[in-house]
């Protein structure tokens, strides 16, 4: 696939020079490690700092997310690979400010061993942390094993409310409660239609006939649970709604945030027809819309797809997503 | 036999050559698993070790600090799956021959027996998860088994034995990592992990035949 | 190419459908068109109002910008078409507070007939209309004749300058003065890397080889002014920069705003990497970079590629960039 | 000759079925030269102009009203270039044709001159510019020197002078619309308006014909 890139070998930190460049009022790169990249504004001493990273090239995600009321710092992996412990732990000492740091990041065996590593690091240099792990992703596992799932997209609600209760100055353990609140009430599917290629192989990430799609595909290509074929927008939704619905403590009379995330090359038209189709859904059972994100939020390269979260909200969580966020990837007022 | 300081440096470059030549069979292999990038990954990580070994590592003469080495930097070039577990083996061997600048059959022995359980323990995968445990715990079992004295012939069962547990992820349904996701559909693909280990293993037991 | 469609047919009634559903909050359709949608929060009494439109395919242009410090109402046309003049014309109506509405489109043949009989309209019912045509793609026609060339990616800034200059209580002429001189300050050239397709045809809107880029190409697939054969990321860049140096009036200590604009599916991460050298090239000259914005502004489809807009900005422009912006698909604090 | 208002609904009709038969030869044609969507975007506007023909225009028998619905029903369905031009077209040869429930040739006459003087005004495209006009333009003229009583010669030899200004398209730089940003490149392509214009003209000399 066409790249509009220099040596595919420096394509991240190209990525991170470009940049810190294009918007040094929000973020610095740290002189100690070049793949640690923290708010430009840092937080008050006293609050809890919140530390996300995973692969590159699910931009906005993650490094799109540091600012206020999201991320205070970012570890930046390589393409769909988990960061290295190093990046980790000198964000986390650059970002705690006495209150602890609360590492968010999805359920991948990279992810869970590098911060594992880096948080038993950081508790050597005795700063607190907290873990807490997306898992929405309701193709990945069974139910059962809800702690099995990946994270999806649904982790963009997780780094939303934990990062507007630091805002607010909830305490370490309060932050990590609310993002496993909140990991907790998510629920995620995606369907892929056409694949990505990392810039170093070129290869397609997956195969697809013409007229297949892959229903419950992970956002670095991971084979879903089925091929199935190409249908309407409004069929291919409600097939995705289905197990969230199947999966999901949700009645009549609750209310949810919904993401209608875009994997990449889906144009923002075919997620919004995709998100009419959850809105007529969800009004039918009596469930109520209490605020909406249609784009591309967490995203894998130039897949083609989307994924639908919804997550269910109660009085304390309404008050986090309504909490307002800028970052140079998204900005809520 | 003995394996000296500057050795066991001309073993890791030749880890460099095999991941370079094998690089898109990796990703093959991890493209039908997982996410494709595991040839990508051990090409990073490597090529990171390789700079190293031309560089701040061409004189040094302690062995377990060239291991320890390799590991951190193969760590901090890939993060990824394999950074930690991998990183962790090279390390955990590096700890093992601490301070030799030469290495006997039986450092040798305890050497990879420390890199397998450093692996084991960061991974916590066992024997049938479809992971690169299957080619290294077969591979510590036959080590520990058939060592005595000679590490050569003990290495050649364990290498042996390993690839039998490579082989075996074909038919395996994967219970960890990325491609547990898939269930059934795991099936029917070697497992990209267990594949590089045994390259890793393989190339040392090549290499010690070489120089013995 | 594969598309989370329903009835192709139905494409742009259906995302206005779920554009307005997913954001009552923001944006109103009016009952008197249904391609005629206006802010949720109309304007104070005595106001300027700003009215944008243009083809669908382009999201987040053009619908996507209305809101606060942005456009007052947007009147949507099929994929690729100029609205016609009704839904122009009930926008009109809808948004003037008394102080006329100006309107901001690009310059397309089809536009200008359209936009032009809804303004005539809009005079008999006596609204005062004042009419900005964006010309920024330099690819599209010689210095000398600057106005026939068409608007791309650098209608971004337009909006944005005037939006900011009718919220802050400029009078009629003087916003569409600031649309103009925006517009006068700003140029843009864009690459093509790969096609999109209409839904309706399903064909890719261009021909091109897999090592060819198309220089020069405009937002609704029109070929450029020359093939080449694909490049670095940087190469590009440069390409793309020179025709724009050599047609602009700028200089050692001028002030500028960048735009890195995605056409659809190239990855933000080869936007950055473009970006990065943008600010190379300009450190190097001694151009100052006052704001940049690096993402998908304005886009056509599922096309993949990228386009360079650099606006020169005064003590006033600056002031109108860094306005704030409140709409669905662009926030800025 | 004597065209009725039902007689002229079935003309419309019959531009309908063209269109929807020729649409993908349309989009070709502007795929080379524009953004590819002339076909779509006659086909929206004809569909939309098929529905008031078979509802609201159906007991319709004012001429005058049907071109003008026509033209106004074909541009809020489609905007675009072609919109006000083809519906500045219909809704001047209506007005020239006002409350008139048949037309003679003479009135035949008077509604395509109007209607191309329509479409040149609202457009401003010369002879030689690559679009519509290069059909229109000649048509017009052939049409007007060859008038004398009889509509459907006159009408003959300016369908045949649209052709033959059509097919000039092809080697023409464009000078006006999307295309004329294509400069050289603009050559060897047939322009889309200019095709579409004349099967337009052409449906309607056919039709003349048979109902002759
Ligand atoms: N917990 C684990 N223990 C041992 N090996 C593992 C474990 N998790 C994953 N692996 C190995 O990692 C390999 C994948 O590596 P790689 O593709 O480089 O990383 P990632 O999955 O992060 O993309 C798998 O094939 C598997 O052998
Ligand atoms: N000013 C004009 N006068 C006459 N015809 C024009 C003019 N501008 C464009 N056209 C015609 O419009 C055609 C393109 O129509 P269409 O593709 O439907 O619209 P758009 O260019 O908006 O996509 C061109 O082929 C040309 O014949
Ligand atoms: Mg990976
Ligand atoms: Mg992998
Ligand atoms: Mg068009
Ligand atoms: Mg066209």
């Amino acid at each position: 696939m066409k790249k509009l890139i220099n040596d595919k070998k420096n394509v991240v930190e190209e990525m991170i020079d470009g940049y810190v460049k294009a918007h040094p009022e929000y973020i610095k790169r740290l002189e100690e490690n070049d793949r640690a990249l923290v708010s430009a504004k840092p937080k008050e001493e006293g609050k809890v700092a919140i530390l996300i990273g995973g692969g590159s090239g699910h931009e906005p995600a993650f490094m799109g997310y540091v600012g206020d009321g999201m991320a205070d710092g970012v570890a930046v992996g390589n393409i769909f690979a988990s960061p290295p412990p190093a990046p980790i732990l000198e964000v986390t000492k650059a970002i705690d400010k006495g209150a602890g740091v609360v590492y968010l990041y999805g359920n991948y065996a990279g992810d869970v061993m590098n911060f594992g590593m880096a948080a038993e690091m950081a508790e050597m240099e005795d700063i607190e942390v907290e873990m807490v792990l997306a898992s929405d992703d309701v193709a990945s596992a069974p139910k059962e094993e809800k702690d099995k799932r990946r994270g999806i997209a649904g982790e963009f609600f997780v780094y939303k409310m934990a990062g507007a209760a630091a805002d607010l100055g909830y305490k370490l353990k309060e932050v990590a409660d609310i993002a496993r609140k909140t990991n907790d009430n998510t629920r995620s599917m995606g369907v892929g239609l056409t694949p990505c290629s990392l810039p170093q192989t070129g290869e397609p990430s997956f195969e697809i006939g013409d007229d297949e799609m892959e229903i419950g595909l992970g956002h670095h290509g991971e084979p879903g649970i089925r091929k199935a074929t190409l249908d309407t927008a409004d069929k291919v939704t409600d097939q995705l709604l289905q197990p969230i619905f199947e999966d999901m403590e949700i009645n009549e009379g609750d209310e949810v945030a919904v993401l209608v995330n875009g994997l990449g090359s889906t144009p923002r038209m075919e997620l919004y027809i995709m998100f009419r189709r959850v809105e007529q859904v969800l009004s039918e059972k009596g469930i109520k819309i209490y605020r909406s994100y249609v784009g591309d939020y967490i995203t894998s390269l130039e897949m083609g797809g989307a994924s639908i979260t919804l997550t269910k909200l109660d009085d304390e969580t309404k008050k986090l997503v309504d909490h307002p966020v800028n970052t140079p990837m998204f900005v809520q007022k | 036999m003995n394996i000296t300081a500057k050795e066991l440096i001309n073993y890791f470059k030749e880890v460099v050559d095999i991941v370079e030549k094998e690089k898109d069979y990796l990703c093959d292999l991890d493209r039908k698993l997982g996410d494709g990038d595991h040839g990508v990954t051990m090409s990073i990580g490597w090529q990171a070790v390789n700079e190293q070994l031309n560089g701040k590592l061409a004189e040094e003469s302690d062995c377990g600090k060239i291991s320890s080495t390799v590991g951190m930097t193969f760590l901090n070039a890939v993060g990824s799956s394999v950074g930690p577990l991998y990183a962790t083996g090279f390390m955990r061997g590096g700890k093992a021959v601490k301070g030799k600048s030469e290495l006997n059959d039986v450092d040798l022995a305890a050497y990879w027996i420390a890199f397998i359980n450093g692996v084991q323990e960061r991974g916590n995968a066992k024997v049938g998860d479809k992971t690169m445990m299957d080619t290294l715990i077969p591979a510590l079992e036959a080590l520990v088994v058939n060592f005595d004295r000679e590490f050569i012939p003990a290495f050649e069962s364990a290498v042996e034995a390993g690839e039998i547990g490579m082989k075996s992820t074909t038919d395996l349904v994967s219970k960890i990592g990325r491609s547990s996701r898939l269930g059934e559909r795991s099936k029917g693909a070697q497992d990209p992990g267990a594949t590089s280990a045994h390259m890793i293993l393989k190339a040392f037991l090549d290499f010690a035949k070489v120089h013995a």
